[in-house]
């Protein structure tokens, strides 16, 4: 991606002609912009998200003040911690501390480096891409353990503490999950990961099944692995039923205990970072990344004419159980889909049908862990460490031989 | 970024500032660290030779092997290391001098 | 087959380990029921091995398979497997008796401390006595006959709290090495002349006349013959220890002190099987000379064991020395040529007699429970005087003593009757074929018959002298009688099995005429002869015809005697026509010395330990006085005269060098003591300092 | 430009080096073997060697580091945020430190390296891969084995005495 946009700035007239490598670390910084820009407002719309899902779960209404159905809420309250006064404590680590939460933010957009939002919109297409998000996501535990220690507080460490504990033991069957993924694939390579998940599944490969052959339905093993992920990526990105290290009833926040105001902010934005980039992991490894369920275009507009209906039903819902009307989905969509049906160009899921996909199943998998985090409750510490090592693990290296014995069994390898 | 002077010198500052660590540090984790900055030094030389010099990946190979073992000296170092913290109540190593004498 | 005999071979070996190094996790869960298991894996096995056998049909049967143990120079020792019917035969007898015991013993050692010990001996027993009986060489076998001696040893000393059983396997195990002594240097030899130990290499060795020549002559001069025999006869010693013959019997009385089921797998039916073994491997190379001394021993041992028997009060020790006789008869057996005879008596013997020690195991069983009842803790529970009548309260274990008796007895319809014939009939043979040498001069080789027929007398007499003092007549104790009940089915099924296997149909078929020697038996295991070239001594077709001969009139005889001596103790101990205290002081001298086991003990004790202790005192006396008083001490006075003087001329000039350069370095240590910090780190900059030296040697 | 972050990622190297050298704070020596760590990740990719840099990143970050700043951690009563740490002959140390890399450096510098065009840049992994599997395949067993005999030491050392 960067070369082909470092190659397009060239080709245009009134760029000034540069040094191909300048044009390129141009484009770098450029992409890096975008990630963080979509990083940031990627933030402020899932916070909304949030409150909205867990005031469905809870059947109430969730912001509503401000802005239309609430909307601007969180615009508001990112405006409000951006002007909050910058505390350090005064018994802190003050170099430590400033450090602590960039180094977790990096940490969290450098990832998105390698994620593949489609065939061409992939910022780095790396051979070993998926090695790469797993190693820099591990990053994060560095940062997290510095700010625990700089804000000189027992509640801070110990949160960091934890949070170091609980992703470092994490990333064992998270690591091993992966690997029989990428076993299967035969790649690291995000987008050929992606690509091997093409076409429809066909179990033993000749009972054809009506589902795409994504990973999670591949094989048994494959599936299996996918609940393993789903649970190994929550403890990782500390949400609950795994958010022990921040628990606000035990360790008041963990280590953002001392923070506030922007740095406060800047883990908030990680947090979600984090969260983000879990659920694209999860979309590309187990779920078919950018392709598409259905093969065509065709197929595409036909989904939106379904997705237009499922709005109805939604508003004709809410209408009868809340009574109260909410049209807004139902605009958006069925705007939408005149568009594409109208202009096929203007709607960019038509013209970068991947996208499209991909964020479909993101949002998904975002509205899956929402609802995990109104539906558990919180584990012990010791039930924590029990279920990495005691539960996940062995049955995710039983996987991998399992995943092994697959395609031997089903000839993919021989000996 | 060319030259392979600007990485033998860099794998060069990182030794001498490692053995310099190893050798000065009362801290027995301290050391470890030291160690590890000797260990980074000389996987630099290996990737640096197997750009420049020969042509080949077996360099990389090595560095794995050596990336691996420093892995497993770590943790068994740092259990030593815990075990004589338990044993002792501190961790500096010109005072482990029981066997003296 | 290999595989399978190899498996019977080790199973039990498994069982011991299981039940040595997993005590802690199966004693309290009936941990025994593994080995009883393994033990009837084995037995089917064996079962398997006889079918095979039986279904070749065939006196040659024979597979051996051989591997190279170690090498040393240019000698190697094998190892091998040899299964042939002699081998297959025995298995199973060893297999189906140690089952038996393995079962009879869960309810004989329950509740004992060390059970699952005892269990884990059984296994080690099984597995050496499969060993010695699977061997091909004579090697081997003496290896497995030092584990036998070796489990015998723990298992006599079970109960090692008690002094006389701690003794008694002590006693067991120096007299066993006694005889093993004479089967090592009877090993040397032949392995000195033939260079092999190999069965079949030694017989071939010594047919194709390899031992005529060389070494082979070293004693006889011009006849090679005298080296053999001795080898034969030191070979022989080794059955002697572990048989119990005459010499060395002495251990296998004592050897009771052991757990009842012990004796009976051990000292009657296997173990002691072992050196009759022995003799059926070896009777091929045995000289005419060598095989009168085994047919005497065996017949002295016979009758002189008889005699003892008879005036026994403990009912175990009556059951050993008749073990001792029985094993008597068939080393006699051996001696004399009747090689079918010999083997058949000691299948036949195990069965009847592991029978007979089982009973008394559970006559003892019960006495004891009854004893525990009355909290009686000082009463002998073995005494025969203090049983009686007990054939109401224990009428299995009655009805299998009376079936084992009438076999050991030598009464038709039982298989005593059978084996007991064919070795009286052997001895009558050996007798009337004896024309030559010193056997025929004083018609010496008669004694032999006699000390058969003798002991065929005296055995009936004492084991139903036994029955009767211990099933018949008024309980000498009410108290205890009353406590008295039968033994659980766990120790009585065994029991049935044995007596029913005492029966004569098992050993006669396709026959069922009960007097008929021609069964399959007799079919699969044929005399091999002799392979010893000594020309027209002993003759087998000779033999073969005159032991036809002497079949009827033995047999006759031999009913005769049996009944002679059922009837004479029917008379002194049922019916009481006879006052056995009378008979006894009227014999006087004789009964005083069967009583006493003719003083064997003590004149071991005080004719060879005594003397011999002595003489060693003597010695180390000589040791302490002269040798190291004036030879050691007064060579090292004088040593020390001389170095007193050489020391001062020391002392002053090496010395003083000596030090003067000590004290050189120690000032230069001293010195350089600073640098030796004790910091490693120190060390390291040191070290650093050295290459830069190194560094800038090179450079300039 | 490209050079200018090559200079960037060498300076970030040394620079943290140098603080777990010297520095007297304990915790600052161990988060800047942070930058170490990344700065010479950061020379193995300026060096082709992209399956490497992740590799040292995902062990030395992910593992030995955290590894390290616990140890750390546990082995210090915590009561304040500086865990300062004495260092003794640090002059005579120094002294010939200095001399050994400039020991090192005069070869270093004085000698001619290359031979023929530098490598360019090309996928690592799989042949990476083919060598541990072909050529180097009993290293990798036995180290297989050593990490599994690493692992069950470490976890027998470090456990609380029963």
């Amino acid at each position: 991606m960067i070369e082909s946009m470092a190659n397009w700035f060239l080709s245009l007239t009134w760029f000034p002609q540069m040094e191909l490598a300048s044009v390129k670390l141009l484009s770098v910084l450029l992409v890096g912009a975008g990630l963080f820009a979509f990083i940031a407002v990627n933030a402020i719309v899932l916070v909304y998200v949030e409150r909205k899902v867990s005031a469905f779960m809870q059947v109430r209404l969730g912001p509503m003040r401000v802005g239309p159905y609430g909307t601007l809420q969180t615009v508001a309250d990112a405006l409000k911690l951006l002007l909050k006064e910058d505390i350090i404590p005064t018994l802190a680590d003050s170099i430590l501390f400033r450090v602590g939460p960039f180094i977790i933010l990096i940490s969290a957009i450098v990832a998105f480096a390698a994620i593949p939002f489609s065939p061409t919109v992939t910022a780095a297409d790396m051979s070993i891409g998926l090695y790469y998000i797993v190693s820099i996501s591990s990053i994060v535990v560095v940062g997290i353990v510095m700010s625990g220690w700089a804000s000189n507080n027992k509640w801070s460490l110990y949160g960091a503490m934890r949070s170091a504990a609980q992703i470092v033991s994490y990333e064992i069957p998270v690591g091993l999950t992966l690997l029989a993924v990428v076993a299967m694939a035969g790649s690291l390579n995000m987008n050929e990961i992606i690509i091997a998940q093409g076409g429809s599944s066909n179990l033993f490969h000749w009972i054809p099944l009506p589902l795409p052959n994504w990973y999670m339905f591949n094989n048994p093993f494959l599936f299996i692995a996918f609940f393993m992920y789903i649970i190994g990526a929550t403890a990782e990105i500390n949400r609950t039923p795994f958010d022990l290290p921040e628990s606000e009833s035990e360790l008041v926040a963990g280590f953002m205990t001392e923070y506030s105001g922007i740095r406060w902010a800047l883990f908030f934005l990680s947090e979600y970072a984090n969260f983000t980039l879990v659920a694209f992991l999860t979309a590309v490894v187990f779920m078919g990344g950018w392709q598409s369920p259905f093969e065509t275009i065709f197929a595409a507009k036909t989904s939106l004419l379904v997705l237009l209906a499922l709005a109805l039903a939604w508003t004709g819902y809410v209408k009868t159980k809340a009574n109260r009307l909410s049209i807004y989905p139902l605009a958006i969509i069925g705007l939408s889909t005149i568009a594409a049906w109208l202009f096929p160009g203007f709607a960019i899921w038509i013209t970068e049908p991947g996208l499209f996909w991909i964020a479909m199943k993101v949002l998904s998998l975002i509205f899956l862990l929402m609802w995990f985090r109104w539906t558990f409750p919180r584990l012990r510490v010791d039930q924590l460490m029990y279920v990495s090592w005691k539960v996940l693990m062995p049955i995710a290296l039983f996987n991998l031989i399992g995943v092994a014995t697959w395609m031997w069994l089903t000839g993919e390898i021989q000996f | 970024m060319g030259y392979i002077e600007s990485y033998l010198a860099l794998s060069a500052i990182l030794f001498v500032l490692g053995l310099y660590t190893v050798s000065t540090r009362r801290n027995a984790v301290a050391i470890l660290m030291g160690v590890e900055l000797i260990l980074n030094a000389a996987n630099i030389n290996f990737i640096a030779f197997s750009k420049f010099v020969t042509h080949s990946l077996d360099g990389h190979v090595v560095t794995i092997f050596v990336v691996m073992l420093a892995a497993a000296e770590a943790a068994v170092a740092l259990a030593i290391v815990l075990n004589m913290y338990n044993n002792t109540g501190h961790i500096n190593v010109d005072e482990a001098n029981s066997l003296k004498q | 087959m290999i595989t399978v005999a190899l498996l019977i071979l080790l199973l039990p070996l498994l069982s011991f380990a299981i039940q040595i190094f997993f005590r802690k996790f199966i004693e309290s869960k009936n941990g025994e029921w593994i080995s009883i298991g393994i033990q009837l894996t084995t037995l089917g096995l064996a079962f398997y091995l006889f079918a095979v056998m039986i279904g070749h049909y065939d006196p040659h049967f024979r597979i051996e398979e051989n591997v190279t143990w170690f090498n040393l120079g240019n000698f190697s020792l094998e190892m091998g497997i040899l299964i042939d019917n002699i081998s297959v035969i025995m298995l199973l007898v060893v297999a189906l008796i140690s089952s038996l015991v393995h079962i009879y013993s869960t309810e004989y050692m329950k509740g004992d401390i060390r059970f699952s010990r005892y269990y884990g001996f059984l296994g080690i027993f099984t597995f050496s006595m499969n060993g010695i009986v699977l061997a091909n060489n004579f090697f081997m076998i003496y290896v497995f006959w030092e584990l036998v001696g070796l489990s015998s040893y723990l298992l006599i000393g079970h109960w090692w709290e008690k002094n006389s059983a701690a003794d008694a396997s002590k006693k067991a195990f120096i007299t066993n090495r006694v005889g093993d002594i004479g089967m090592f240097m009877g090993l040397m030899i032949i392995m000195t002349v033939l260079g092999t130990l190999n069965y079949q290499g030694v017989y071939t060795g010594i047919a194709s006349g390899e031992w005529e020549g060389g070494i082979g002559t070293l004693f006889g001069g011009a006849n090679p013959h005298t080296l053999l025999t001795w080898a034969g006869i030191l070979l022989f010693m080794g059955a002697v220890g572990k048989s119990a013959q005459f010499p060395l019997h002495i251990w296998l009385p004592d050897a009771m002190e052991g757990p009842t089921p012990v004796s009976a797998l051990i000292h009657a039916a296997t173990m002691v099987a072992a050196g009759v073994y022995l003799t059926v491997r070896i009777f091929p190379i045995l000289t005419p000379d060598a095989m009168a001394t085994v047919a005497f021993i065996g017949g002295v041992t016979a009758f002189y064991a008889a005699t003892i028997a008879i005036t026994q009060n403990d009912i175990k020790k009556v059951l050993a020395y008749s073990t001792v006789s029985q094993l008597g008869y068939m080393i006699m057996a051996l001696g004399t040529g009747a090689y079918v005879a010999g083997f058949f008596h000691l299948i036949t013997h195990a069965m009847f007699k592991a029978g007979l020690f089982l009973a008394s195991g559970s006559v003892i069983h019960a006495m004891h429970h009854a004893l525990h009842d009355i909290k009686d803790h000082d009463t002998d529970a073995q005494d025969m005087r203090n049983m009686g009548g007990l054939k109401s309260k224990m009428p299995y274990t009655y009805l299998i003593f009376i079936v084992a008796s009438l076999s050991i007895s030598g009464i038709p319809f039982f298989s005593g009757f059978l084996s007991k014939d064919a070795i009286l009939a052997g001895s009558w043979a050996y007798a009337s074929t004896a024309h030559e040498g010193w056997l025929a001069s004083m018609h010496m080789a008669w004694i032999l018959p006699f000390f058969g027929f003798g002991a065929a007398v005296i055995t009936a007499f004492y084991m139903f002298r036994l029955i009767f003092m211990t099933f018949f007549g008024e309980s000498k104790r009410p108290d205890i009688f009353e406590k008295m009940h039968e033994s659980p089915k766990a120790m009585t099924v065994p029991l049935m099995i044995l007596a029913a296997l005492s029966l004569f149909f098992f050993y006669t078929i396709p026959s069922i005429n009960p007097f008929s020697t021609h069964g399959w038996f007799s079919h699969v295991i044929e005399n091999p002869g002799t392979v010893v070239n000594f020309g027209s001594t002993f003759n087998l077709e000779h033999f073969e015809h005159a032991n036809h001969e002497a079949h009827m009139p033995a047999m006759i005889l031999s009913l005769i005697v049996a009944t002679l001596g059922i009837g004479f103790a029917t008379l002194v101990y049922l019916l009481k026509k006879v006052s056995a205290e009378s008979l006894a002081s009227k014999l006087g001298v004789l009964y005083k010395g069967s009583f006493n086991k003719w003083y064997m003990d003590e004149f071991y004790i005080n004719g060879i330990i005594r003397p011999f202790l002595k003489g060693c005192d003597a010695v180390a006396l000589f040791d302490m006085e002269y040798y190291d008083h004036y030879l050691i001490n007064g060579a090292g006075r004088n040593t020390k005269k001389v170095s007193s003087g050489v020391g001062v001329a020391d002392d002053l000039i090496v010395d003083g060098a000596v030090n003067f350069s000590g004290y050189i370095f120690q000032w230069l240590g001293w010195s350089l003591k600073f640098i030796q910090t004790g910091r490693i780190q120190n060390y390291l900059i040191f070290a650093l300092i050295g290459v830069v030296a190194v560094f800038l040697l090179n450079a300039f | 430009m490209a050079d200018l972050i090559f200079w960037l990622f060498w300076g970030l190297t040394v620079a943290s080096a140098s603080i777990v050298a010297f520095s007297k704070n304990l915790i600052y020596a161990v988060f800047s073997l942070l930058g170490t760590f990344i700065g010479v990740a950061a020379m193995y990719i300026f060096l082709n060697a992209d399956f490497v840099a992740v590799t040292q990143i995902v062990i030395y970050v992910g593992g030995i580091l955290v590894l390290l700043i616990f140890g750390i951690m546990l082995t210090n009563r915590i009561t304040q945020t500086v865990i300062s740490e004495s260092s003794f002959q640090k002059m005579f140390g120094l002294t010939v430190v200095f001399a050994v890399l400039i020991m090192v450096l005069i070869p270093v510098l004085g000698h001619t390296w290359t031979n023929g065009e530098p490598m360019a840049f090309q996928e690592t992994i799989h042949q990476i891969g083919t060598l541990l599997f072909t050529d180097y395949i009993l290293l990798f067993e036995v180290a297989s084995i050593l990490l599994l005999g690493a692992l069950i030491g470490a976890a027998t050392l470090a456990r609380k005495e029963r």
